[in-house]
């Protein structure tokens, strides 16, 4: 499956591990990544705030180029921030017309033009979880991640894309916790896994970013994650580089490694740490990766109904 | 009735094929009475006549005229209104005067369309000056005239009065003698006529009421064309998936088609409660197909349903084929239907 | 004609579902536009497709047939007749240069009032752009003239 | 001119009258110009235009005509058929004309109602009088249909609506056949603890009744029992019943228990313990079930998993239990069918962000009416999913599922009363607890609901007005250890808040049965946008549906409490008595025919009618309708390939007339000389 793809800025610098990974991965799945020639930084969270119409016409020459280079109809964006910014403005541009003369202005003085939904913007979480499927994945799996607790993290973008419709469950999205579990790891369901890391906060008020970026780690650290898995480089950025600054500002002492979804599929895949970019995480996350082990924890004997063990819980549909 | 005061009978061909004149023929001996009883007074096809001498008779002077043919030209129709001033009853015989039969079908294209094919893109043809033909053109000898071609080809009754009908293509034997021995009483000892407009020669049900294939409750998949299924010899042709027009036209002919497997094309016109047989056939035949029941989604439905009305090839030339002057709307509005060439 | 072309369309509407679907946007003063002219029948399967081609023939520039959804007709399976012959009855149709957007079906039950009207208000503007049928006055005049029959000699 | 054009034009006179209807017509339409109008139509006799044609007055100006101008057609241009047919119909009838001599254009609805263009609609509401006209000139005098009315009836769901239904008609000397899916009848009212607002015990109100429809003569009580089929019309319906085989001979049972007691098998209880009870695997879902014979659960019991045990067989003093009982299909001939099926608690799982069936101590409503229920799993205890700990401080939910796009739109009607049921109970069984009630809209509409409101104020409830946006257990600040953290506006306040407790009840709303789709089609009454049945009338007849003699009462029908569904099964029972005690029912004569001297038997018609109305008779080789069974839907007279079918009061001739008469001004001269 050949699919256009925009890596953004951060895969090339902080996030390159992301990019690293995801490219290792690519061939086991089958995905075919032709870059976008000459693509532009999309403004990520600040731009847009600032000025709407450059913002746009920004991200509008990357929707250009990727629909000039008549690759695939699907542009896959790994990083949420970018993936947001692109599903935005091919939408907007399809709903207001006077935006829509407004950015031709701006594309055609780089003789370029897009048409509004001639592409198909998706997270790479969605690419593989819908285009690829589960099936496909566990089938490249050959040292599965067992006893590997991780707290899969989707952050706020990418379940809740402003007004379109998501792949997932906005409130309360399972992709991911599913991609793991196919890996062979104890998926950590801890609660907060779809409310803001702060974003661009830590440049505006550090001490308001550093309570979000504490209640995600409290929250983990509380469901017993060896680390946290996460969809985007913001995401990761905050919560590994700030995690001393929390320590230091609320006197607690977490050491949770964050790292991207894409390097634990590659470490499934039996693909070496140093070639999926391990190492350059802040916190280590050598510790939490020795614990994995080589058989499956031992399944839980389900008793029949066990004495005074208080009243039953409803059967939720998957398990039932 | 003139001198020796036997009737006076008149046989005209319009635009036809000239089996109307072969079927009169096909009464065998009984030619021979038709001939003792009637004179004829215009009969173009078996002997030497001459339209003055048409022109040259009083008015009503011929007793019954067979009118074959449809209203192609404006010669057709010209002939049509002097027959109809010059005779008593008017019979429209035959498909092609009683729905507008094959020459109709041109009804699917229209008059530029014909005479662009005929003569100008045509591989056979050399016709660099592209001409066409004229109504009327001046030679050093004179001028020559030529009828004028029509857009839209009609049936009898859209140009005169008719009397009466006599379905088929061309019409069954025993059904032109037993009209004719009705003529023939009428005129000769005052016999009653059947009620001016009816039709006469033919039942007043549909072919499969003289069709003898064994018949059961319709449930049709698909449709094939008749070279892509051997028919079972015993069992209703429509059931087995072959388009047979028997139950959307007039009986009389003894259902001979269908009876050796070919499945009834509908010359006889619509049976006498419809209006226009191909809208009957189609809806008879699209509320039989077995796509689609109520459970299903909206969109499921309208594939499957698709999928098998897509299996029959050319829905109007088929349903249509004997009847478009007959029918509600008579011709395509323009020559780019998918019927049309 | 100075003022825009006004397409008359003549709609059969099912007395279950879409008869009252009109009845609902009547009562809840839902506007909407007034070409289309509704003749009741007991169910769409009764729409017989004479009727289509005889609306046609007499001037009218489009027709609707609406009845319930699929699984919901009053008589079980009503519509879905309606919906083959209206399949078939298209490609017919198709041949005879009738455009696609003059003859449509469709599903609206008793509730749906809005969608109805909506669905009226489209499908006019839907035949305004096509233009007048008016089938004897356009297509079936202009056959030729016929010399006329010689007088008594 | 053609040879078939046999329908000549019959020289009727047609009175034809336009109606102003206050202003709701004649606010749009010019009513005296179309009258005028109307009266150059070759057909009309007298066309006049008055204010209230529905009024006495209106309907004697038409029985004077009649009379007087020896009308022989009449055509009233005003409202839907739906609305007044039956009036015109009657004022022609009194006016000495076959009541089927009678047209309506509907220039209301179609016409005056739907556009404010003046010209437009004038233009409009001639077309139709002059499509009325046409048509009604070919109309025949039809006479209506008596059928009799078979006295027994169906009652369908053993609901507290269905049994009010069954023992009013019972009560009234019917027979009644009750059907029941489950093993006992009782419905969801039976797992309720209290009722609002009085408090009475749902089980000591509900048992009595259950009790008489039990031991009544006049019912027939098929309980563990399903509809498979039903086929016919009213007043003559065939239904199949399947009796589900409970492995218990019911004439042999004295519902003494001992099979249950012994039965080795204990499972969760989905059905009346709401999952939080457990039953064994023969069971009666509660003590007062009726009837008290008990259900054998063929998955759970272990002699249908491998053959060994048997222990009810055993100890079972009557020897009642029989493992080889078979389903049993019974036909039931009934004259009418109320449908009572009830309603399904709006799942709450299906709002993940609630926690339902993640967060252990989020529970759904049934569970809790189960817990505070007596008889219930915790002997009536307000306690925490770990089966002991009492709540300190329990929030409960409203409008969850309702009221909200994303699930259901409509509001439930019964979960505010419920919910402040609950807080109440709650304040009962622990004085201390503290009770968050979160709103968005107190609705207490009913008789006495207002001052039970109050009381809750009174007893120190506390109230948040605002939607619930997630409950989870992850913890901010201190103090929010180990409890459901609720996150939520406080629109009072005008901010956001959060509240930890200890434990969560969500007050769901009622959803449809999840069958509620095939069960409509089964009995042909058909389902709205919100998945309950539809009405006929939202108004004036809200238990009947479109289709006769098919009724409809309680939640099947839409959200509603149990004076509502006791109301509706009253209502239900007094439409089947009217139409029991009427005897025999005139059906519109709208019915098919064959000319069987020129069918051809072709048998394209067969296959088109649903109530096999149409029979092939194989001798003469012709298809016949049996007018008793035919509906009228005309299906098979648009499939007759030779027009040999034809349907009363909507003939071929009637509707190409009205065809011609509506496009009278798009017409060329031609066709008008034709038509």
């Amino acid at each position: 499956m050949k699919f256009s793809y925009y890596p953004g800025c951060s895969l090339e610098r902080n996030a390159r591990s992301y990019h690293q990974s995801t490219m290792a991965i690519a061939e086991p799945l089958g995905l075919e990544f032709d870059e976008v020639e000459d693509w532009n930084c999309c403004g990520a969270t600040e731009y847009f705030a600032i000025n709407k119409i450059p913002a746009y016409a920004l991200v509008s020459r990357n929707l250009a180029l990727a629909a000039g280079q008549n690759g695939s109809r699907e542009l896959v964006a790994p990083c949420s921030a970018c993936y947001i910014n692109l599903k935005k403005t091919d939408h907007a541009l399809a709903e207001s017309p006077e935006l829509r003369s407004k950015i031709d202005q701006a594309l055609e003085a780089g003789d370029l033009a897009y048409q509004p939904g001639s592409l198909n913007v998706q997270h790479l979480l969605e690419t593989i979880v819908k285009e690829v499927g589960y099936e496909a994945v566990e089938e490249q799996v050959t040292k599965p991640l067992y006893n590997l607790r991780v707290a899969p993290y989707y952050g706020c973008m990418v379940p809740r894309p402003s007004a379109m419709e998501s792949f997932d469950d906005p409130e309360h999205p399972m992709s991911m916790d599913k991609l793991f579990e196919t890996l062979g790891a104890i998926v950590v369901d801890f609660p907060l896994k779809a409310q803001c890391c702060g974003g661009h906060m830590t440049q505006i008020s550090e001490e308001t970013a550093l309570e979000m970026i504490r209640r995600l780690l409290k929250n983990a650290d509380d469901y017993g994650a060896d680390m946290i898995a996460t969809v985007c480089p913001m995401c990761q950025l905050n919560m590994d580089a700030y995690q001393d600054a929390v320590n230091q500002h609320f006197g607690t002492d977490y050491n949770i490694p964050v790292v991207y979804f894409t390097q634990l599929i590659g470490l499934a895949f039996g693909i070496s740490p140093k070639e999926l970019g391990f190492g350059s995480e802040l916190i280590s996350a050598d510790a939490a990766l020795a614990k994995v082990t080589e058989e499956p924890p031992k399944e839980k004997r389900r008793r029949r109904v066990k004495k005074n063990a208080g009243l039953p819980m409803p059967v939720m549909p998957e398990e039932g | 009735m003139t001198e020796n005061g036997k009737p006076k009978l008149a046989m005209y061909w319009a635009s036809s094929c000239g089996g109307c004149e072969i079927s009169v023929l096909n009464i065998h001996e009984n030619i021979l009475a038709v001939d003792e009883i009637f004179d004829l007074a215009f009969f173009p096809c078996i002997a030497d006549f001459k339209v003055s001498d048409v022109e040259g008779y009083p008015d009503n002077y011929i007793d019954v005229c067979l009118f074959n043919g449809a209203i192609r030209n404006s010669e057709n129709e010209h002939m049509a209104q002097l027959l109809r001033q010059k005779s008593k009853v008017m019979v429209a015989y035959g498909a092609c005067s009683h729905v507008g039969s094959i020459p109709a079908l041109s009804n699917l294209t229209s008059r530029e369309a014909t005479l662009k094919k005929v003569f100008l893109d045509n591989p056979s043809l050399d016709n660099p000056h592209e001409v066409l033909p004229q109504t009327s053109v001046h030679t050093p000898e004179g001028e020559l005239t030529l009828p004028e071609f029509y857009h839209t080809v009609k049936k009898l009754d859209q140009v005169v009065d008719v009397d009466y009908y006599l379905p088929g293509c061309p019409p069954e034997p025993p059904q032109i003698w037993a009209v004719l021995q009705v003529v023939a009483g009428a005129l000769t000892q005052g016999d009653p006529l059947p009620p001016a407009g009816s039709v006469v020669g033919a039942g007043n049900s549909a072919v499969c009421d003289e069709c003898d294939r064994v018949k059961h409750e319709k449930a049709i998949d698909r449709f094939y064309r008749p070279y892509e299924i051997q028919p079972d010899p015993e069992q209703c042709l429509l059931e087995q998936g072959i388009m047979c027009m028997g139950l959307a036209t007039r009986s009389g002919c003894g259902a001979l088609c269908p009876t050796v497997g070919m499945g009834c094309r509908g010359c006889y016109g619509p049976p006498a409660g419809v209006e226009d047989q191909g809208a009957k056939m189609l809806s008879a035949v699209a509320s039989v197909i077995a796509a689609g029941d109520e459970t299903m989604e909206e969109d499921e439905l309208e594939t499957l349903i698709q999928e098998a009305v897509d299996t029959i090839a050319d829905p109007s030339g088929t349903f249509y084929r004997f009847s478009m002057s007959h029918s509600i709307l008579q011709r395509v509005k323009d020559a780019n239907g998918k019927g049309a060439a | 004609m100075t003022e825009q072309f006004e397409p008359v369309i003549v709609g059969f509407l099912c007395n279950w579902c879409s008869y009252r679907a009109a009845d609902l946007a009547g009562t809840s003063r839902i506007k909407y536009a007034p070409n289309m002219r509704p003749i009741r029948v007991m169910c769409s399967g009764r729409v017989d497709p004479q009727f289509v081609l005889s609306a046609l023939r007499n001037g009218a520039d489009g027709v609707l047939i609406a009845g319930c959804h699929p699984g919901e007709c009053h008589y079980v399976n009503g519509n879905i007749k309606a919906l083959r012959r209206f399949t078939l009855m298209k490609d017919t149709l198709e041949q005879w240069g009738i455009e696609d957007d003059r003859v449509q079906l469709l599903w609206a039950s008793a509730s749906e009032g809005a969608k109805l009207a909506e669905a009226v208000n489209r499908m006019t503007e839907e035949v305004r752009a096509l233009g007048p049928l008016r089938w004897s006055e356009k297509v079936l005049t202009g056959n030729g003239a016929a010399q006329p029959a010689v007088k008594e000699a | 001119m053609s040879e078939h054009k046999e329908h000549n034009h019959p020289q009727e006179k047609v009175g034809v009258y336009v109606c102003h209807c206050g202003s709701n017509i004649a606010g749009t339409i010019n009513c005296g110009e179309v009258s005028e109008w109307a009266k150059d139509n070759p057909h009309v006799e007298v066309s006049r235009d008055y204010e209230f044609m529905c009024a006495s007055t209106g309907q004697e100006l038409i029985e004077k005509d009649i009379q007087e101008k020896g009308l022989t057609r009449v055509v009233v241009a005003s409202c839907s058929p739906h609305m007044h047919e039956k009036t015109f119909r009657e004022a022609t009838e009194r006016g000495g004309l076959n009541p089927f001599l009678f047209e309506m254009a509907n220039i209301r609805e179609h016409g005056s109602w739907a556009t404010n263009d003046k010209k437009a609609a004038t233009q409009k509401a001639k077309a139709l009088v002059n499509a009325a006209i046409d048509r009604v000139v070919h109309h025949q005098p039809l006479e209506k249909i008596p059928v009799e009315i078979n006295p027994s009836t169906m009652v369908v769901g053993g609901g507290i609506a269905g049994i009010t239904a069954a023992l009013d008609l019972a009560d009234a000397g019917h027979h009644v056949y009750l059907v029941e899916r489950e093993g006992t009848i009782g419905g969801h009212m039976a797992q309720i603890d209290k009722t609002f607002p009085t408090l009475d015990c749902s089980a000591c109100i509900l048992t009595p009744k259950m009790v008489e429809a039990g031991q009544h003569d006049n019912i027939t009580l098929l309980s563990y029992s399903e509809v498979e089929q039903v086929d016919g019309y009213i007043g003559n319906f065939q239904v199949k019943v399947r009796k589900k085989a409970r492995c218990v001979v019911e004439e042999d049972c004295t519902s003494c228990g001992i099979c249950e007691e012994k039965c080795p098998v204990q499972v969760i209880d989905e059905g009346y313990g709401a999952g939080l009870g457990h039953r064994k695997a023969i069971y009666r879902a509660f003590p007062q079930a009726v009837p008290g014979y008990p259900v054998l659960d063929k998955e759970n019991c272990i002699y249908f998993q491998t053959g060994k045990c048997r222990a009810c067989e055993k100890f079972c003093p009557t020897h009642a239990i029989d493992f080889d009982q078979e389903d049993e299909i019974l036909n039931v001939d009934v004259g009418n069918i109320i449908l009572a099926t009830g309603y399904e608690l709006f799942d709450a799982r299906k709002i993940p962000q609630y926690g339902y069936g993640r967060l252990e101590n989020v529970f759904s409503s049934l569970e809790f009416e189960r817990m505070i229920n007596a008889s219930g799993p915790t002997g009536g205890h307000v306690v925490l999913r770990d089966g002991k700990t009492e709540p300190e401080s329990v929030a409960i939910i409203h409008c969850v599922g309702s009221r909200d796009k994303n699930y259901n739109e409509y509001c439930s009607k019964v979960c505010c009363m419920y919910s402040l049921k609950f807080a109440h109970l709650v304040h009962e069984h622990i004085p201390g607890a503290e009770v968050y009630n979160y709103y968005i809209d107190m609705r207490t509409p009913g008789k006495g609901y207002e001052e039970f409101y109050n009381r809750l104020l009174k007893e120190g409830t506390h109230f948040v007005r605002g939607k619930v946006a997630s409950i989870s257990e992850a913890d901010y600040l201190p103090g929010e250890e180990g409890k459901l953290i609720i996150q939520s506006e406080n629109t009072l306040l005008g901010k956001q808040q959060r509240k930890p407790v200890d434990m969560v009840i969500l007050s769901a709303g009622m959803d449809p049965q999840p069958d509620a789709e095939e069960i409509g089609q089964l009995f042909k009454a058909g389902c709205g946008n919100d998945g309950f049945f539809s009405e006929r009338h939202p108004k004036l007849a809200p238990v009947a549906t479109m289709t006769d003699g098919i009724f409809i009462a309680g939640a099947c029908q839409g959200p509603k409490d149990i004076p509502e569904s006791v109301a509706q099964g009253g209502a239900a029972a007094s439409a089947v008595a009217k139409l029991i005690g009427q005897g025999t029912v005139m059906m519109e004569p709208i019915r098919a025919s064959v000319r069987e001297e020129e069918c051809s038997g072709c048998r394209i018609c067969n296959t088109m009618c649903p109530y096999n109305a149409i029979e092939f008779d194989e001798e003469k080789e012709v298809s016949r309708v049996i007018t008793a069974l035919c509906q009228g839907c005309g299906t098979c007279v648009a499939a007759c390939p030779s027009g040999v079918i034809d349907g009363a009061h909507f003939t071929n001739t009637q509707v190409l007339s009205e065809i011609n008469g509506i496009l009278w001004d798009v017409q060329t001269e031609h066709e008008k000389a034709t038509a």
